[in-house]
């Protein structure tokens, strides 16, 4: 369609928040202005026609990676007393200021000289049927796709298990992240009893709507990590250990189980197949262990490596 | 001049902040800031991904680039977190945000190469 | 004419919302800012939603409506608390807060 | 052998899934990762047993996930290569995983070294393997980010300061290079439709697109090679990794991110690239030998001189791309090249991975890895050093070595290219080589002085591992003939004809 002063607007906004992210003088204004140009990007995804994309970006993209990059800040500026550097080198500036813009004049022109689009979406379609899922983005990632997105479910524990790698020797028994402080009848207390219900709903329905609609694992996982990471902020639950047997089964239960499905499809005749029968509710029942992987994953992500009693 | 059709704006759009994100990347000290412009560098390249997927609108925008973007958003993202956590414990033990090479003494003066 | 109640109320929205973004650039110190921000942004989001609940299809699609506003409100409420919260030693003269004080709300702390 | 349709996919099934499957048992039961380890080396071991029987018997096969045929589907894609590759990776992992038993064996509590080194080894090992089997471009760059991450933990698994920095300045140009290598299969797919290997070879031409999306692809998989500009991560990173780790970063890694360019550049674009880009490759090549020899030989460190001499090793890879790369006619001395690069990328993997082991036992003994406490090392550790000399053999490329093999067929298409300047580069290569590697051997078999200390006994066991690697790839020389044959099946038609 054509592009109207919408999407001419959104355009501008988007470059102008990416530039105050990247040029910003302070990290803290920096890492603000990324969570928004991250819903931007988001608003730009329903232009182009990518719901399932636009919730992926805004809980994932805009959320997630926010709340990492916060995070992180903080726990930076507590070791460094140093003041801000200069954030950019003047000699090395002109150099990669040119370099850059080459390779936006290269990747533009290679855009513009695209031929004419080959999409699949006819064969998408024409194979929906028996692909278990009607929207089609599910279908391709679960079901056309889905050595793709199992080797990515173990992607997000590869990085987990990094995390953890790099907890100190003595911190290893104990509680995942920092401690949370908070005042038991304080409004970050209550603002934790009233989000989860509702968190908890919103999550399951993205999950159950995502064969339907747009949503699916990844999204509605987020929210449930969310949901989690709430409860313990307001202080109703404790961080877990990082040697509990439960957690350990609920990050690992999601790839096991599609890993298993995999195996099985080879008495079907070929690597991860599910059979047309009964693609619909495998593909739900591979979503929902999923989306208890990710959600305790990306939770756990978030806490970061078990923190040891501070040696005052 | 013809109006250009959304999919074209935004897949300019996603080359401008490829550039912008390969500059903050590379012109950057400071580690965290390197994986902001990192972020937004992803970011700028499945823009250009989903807008070259939604050239003809009458077929609706091609369900698997959407696909492999989400995936690719989940890879950034656990990469992502990989690299933060990687910062705070070098940060914890050497009390700086940057790598070795490119740290700056107090006078700022670049120390040499 | 619900098209022009819809514009009207956006509108009115529009104006809250330009309002509190003003407050937020002129006004000297956090508890300002925070009062401008949640006090012009909030009104400005309720009227906009309102303006919409008539353009809305069905219930279903209402009732989502009013959802993301009671979110969008809580939310708002919650973190403007927090801020004034963590913000209130810096505005009355005292030097920031040291992280090992009790009275912190929503902070994290080593363990 | 049951129904033969059912074989292949049960050979490719339990080489994909049975590592993954034994990183997340490990990752559930602290304290077995040894077990599993080892019941991961037998179900992986009877799949590759059965896939080498399967492709020597009927030749390669491919194998759509799902049933879905690509562009749709992914295809797995099983040919002399892949196997090739999955052996090598098989036997380097299992040597190393021996080694590992003891610094990572299971303590009375959890601890988190022991805890977390297994299921990252498995999970490296799973991504080498769905890396090498894989047929799509986008599937290539998620088993890529995989082995990335798992490669970076690994690095900075011991938590010291230096070992944390070098594993950010990893980190760093692994992520640059993902996202240029994601941004030319982003532009790829917008151009053709698809990202399965064999259908882009029908359709990539030498549009605009095609050449910024090559560009990219190359750029960003050069990062990961730590090819000569973009190498300042490498030295530092395989040194500071503790030695079971270092064996598996220098050995296995990067031959991943080269096993995708030979991909990309012999079978799905290969009329892309002019000469120009090819010798430039080919210099970069040269460039990241001669950088690599020259530092390794005043290190004063044994695992900084292997680490530098893998930055040498990883650069005579390249002289492929401009002996046997550009046009898919056939050239005459083609094959000779890219066999010979295949037979340096395998037994380099096996070679060097038997040095660094050696070198981790030699710490473990001398409690530091500074050349002279190695003084007459050989009198506590005869077949430790007897490894590190066999190994050392085969990286100098002299006869009987799997290492002289590859630099012969590269010096005779070289020849036949009427290219003579890689033969003499590979040349300087061997002599430098046998410089760095002569001064370790050298300290290894002089007399020790009278105050060293006494080394510590390090078990025959684990000293036998190394001891098989090097045989190994002393073993790949000997027998070339079978090895040679067996890479080339499922070669595309151009390349099989060449020097016979």
């Amino acid at each position: 369609m054509i592009a109207s002063l919408f999407d001419l607007t959104l355009c501008l906004l988007i470059l102008a928040v990416a530039g105050a992210a990247v040029f910003g003088r302070a990290a803290f204004m920096a890492v603000v202005f990324f969570i928004v140009y991250g819903i931007l990007i988001a608003i730009a995804w329903l232009r182009l026609g990518a719901i399932d994309v636009a919730l992926a970006e805004a809980a994932i993209g805009a959320g997630l990676t926010g709340v990492l990059l916060l995070a992180a800040l903080s726990r930076i500026m507590r070791n460094i007393d140093a003041p801000e550097p200069a954030p950019v080198l003047e000699g090395k500036t002109i150099a990669t200021g040119l370099a850059s813009l080459v390779v936006t004049a290269l990747v533009a022109h290679a855009f513009l000289t695209l031929p004419e689009p080959r999409g699949l979406q006819s064969r998408v379609t024409a194979n929906l049927a028996d692909a278990g899922a009607e929207n089609p983005v599910t279908a391709v990632l679960l079901n056309f796709r889905g050595w793709d997105t199992l080797l990515e479910s173990i992607v997000l524990l590869a990085a987990l298990l990094g995390v953890w790698t790099l907890a100190r020797d003595d911190a290893w028994s104990g509680r995942a992240g920092l401690r949370h402080v908070t005042r038991p009848g304080g409004v970050l207390a209550q603002f934790g009893r009233i989000l989860p219900p509702i968190g908890l709903l919103v999550g399951i329905y993205l999950v159950w709507a995502g064969s339907k609609q747009p949503g699916g694992a990844f999204q509605g996982g987020t929210v449930l990590a969310a949901v989690w990471i709430v409860t313990i902020m307001a202080g109703l639950m404790q961080a877990p250990r990082v040697a509990d047997r439960a957690l350990r089964a609920a990050l690992v239960i999601g790839p096991v189980i599609f890993l298993a499905l995999a195996v099985a499809g080879v008495f079907a005749g070929a690597f991860l197949v599910f059979p047309p029968a009964h693609a619909g509710w495998l593909i739900l029942a591979v979503e929902a262990v999923l989306t208890l992987s990710i959600a305790a994953t990306l939770a756990m992500l978030i806490f970061g490596p078990p923190e040891g009693e501070e040696k005052r | 001049m013809i109006a250009p059709s959304a999919s074209l704006l935004y897949g300019l759009c996603g080359a401008v902040l490829i550039g912008l994100g390969l500059y903050g990347f590379v012109a950057h000290r400071r580690l965290i800031r390197r994986v902001l412009a990192f972020n937004v560098i992803g970011s700028g390249i499945f823009l250009l991904f989903g807008a070259s997927a939604y050239r003809d609108p009458a077929a609706g925008a091609d369900p698997v680039p959407q696909a492999m973007i989400i995936t690719g958003i989940v890879v950034a993202l656990a990469a992502t977190a990989l690299a933060l956590a990687l910062i705070v414990a070098h940060a914890r033990l050497a009390q700086s945000g940057a790598l070795p090479e490119d740290e700056t003494h107090e006078d700022g003066s670049e120390d040499a190469p | 004419m619900s098209d022009l109640f819809t514009i009207v109320m956006t509108a009115a929205g529009l104006i809250f919302f330009a309002a509190g973004t003003l407050g937020l650039i002129r006004f000297p110190d956090t508890h300002s800012r925070l009062h401008a921000l949640t006090k012009a942004d909030n009104l400005g989001l309720g009227l906009i939603a309102l303006g919409l609940t008539v353009q809305m299809p069905g219930l279903a699609d209402l009732f989502k409506l009013v959802l993301i506003w009671a979110l969008a409100i809580l939310a708002a409420g919650a973190t403007a608390q927090l801020v004034a919260r963590v913000a209130a030693p810096a505005d009355l003269g005292e030097e920031p807060r040291s992280p090992t004080d009790a009275t912190g709300d929503g902070e994290t702390r080593r363990r | 052998m049951t129904d033969s349709a059912l074989s292949p996919a049960i050979a490719l099934a339990l080489i994909l899934t049975a590592p993954l499957f034994g990183a997340l048992a490990a990752m559930v039961t602290g304290r077995r990762g040894a077990g599993i380890a080892l019941a991961t080396m037998t179900a992986t071991g009877i799949g590759i047993v059965t896939l080498l029987v399967i492709i020597a018997g009927d030749g390669d096969f491919t194998l759509a996930i799902g049933g879905w045929e690509p562009p749709l589907g992914i295809q797995l894609r099983a040919d002399g290569l892949a196997a090739g590759f999955i052996t090598t990776t098989a036997l380097v992992m299992g040597a190393i995983l021996a080694v590992a038993g003891k610094p990572f064996g299971a303590g009375a509590t959890e601890r988190r070294g022991a805890y977390t080194f297994w299921p990252l080894a498995l999970l490296l090992w799973g991504a080498l393997n769905a890396i090498f089997l894989s047929g799509d471009l986008f599937n290539l760059y998620v088993g890529l980010e995989l082995l990335t991450l798992v490669a970076v933990a690994l690095v900075g698994i011991e938590g010291k300061r230096e070992t944390l920095a070098a594993a950010l300045r990893y980190m760093m140009f692994a992520l640059m290079g993902s996202l240029l290598y994601l941004l030319g299969a982003a532009l790829l797919y917008a151009a053709h439709g698809t990202l399965d290997i064999a259908l882009l070879a029908a359709r990539v031409g030498n549009a605009p697109g095609d050449i910024v999306a090559a560009a990219a692809i190359t750029a960003g998989l050069a990062a990961k090679t730590a090819l000569f500009p973009f190498h300042s991560w490498l030295p530092p990173a395989h040194s500071g990794a503790p030695a079971p780790a270092s064996a598996m970063l220098s050995g296995l890694v990067p031959k991943a991110s080269f096993y995708i360019l030979l991909r990309f550049w012999f079978e799905a674009a290969p009329d892309i690239a002019g000469t120009g880009v090819l010798t430039l490759l080919g210099g970069l090549g040269a460039l990241a030998m001669i950088y690599g020899s020259l530092l390794a030989l005043h290190q004063n460190r044994l695992k900084l001189i292997i680490a530098y001499s893998t930055v040498a090793q990883l650069g005579y890879l390249f002289f492929v791309f401009p002996l046997a790369g550009g046009t898919s006619a056939a050239q005459p001395w083609a094959a000779g090249a890219w066999s010979g690069a295949v037979f340096h990328a395998l037994s380099h993997a096996m070679a060097k991975a038997s040095m660094f082991l050696c070198a981790g036992l030699i710490i473990e003994a001398i409690g530091h890895d500074r050349l002279p406490g190695m003084k007459g090392i050989v009198r506590a550790m005869p077949m430790t050093v007897f490894a590190f000399a066999l190994a050392a053999i085969t990286l100098m490329g002299l006869p009987p070595s799997g290492g002289f093999t590859a630099k012969y067929l590269m010096m005779t298409a070289s020849f036949a290219a009427g290219q003579p300047f890689w033969a003499l580069m590979l040349i300087v290569a061997g002599l430098l080589a046998a410089a760095y590697l002569y001064r370790p051997l050298a300290l290894a078999f002089a007399l020790p002085d009278a105050d060293a200390p006494v080394p510590g006994a390090v078990s025959r066991a684990r000293q036998a591992a190394p001891l098989v690697l090097a045989l190994a790839a002393i073993l790949l020389g000997i027998l070339s003939a079978g090895p040679f044959a067996f890479i080339r099946i499922g070669r595309p038609g151009a390349a099989v004809e060449g020097l016979e």
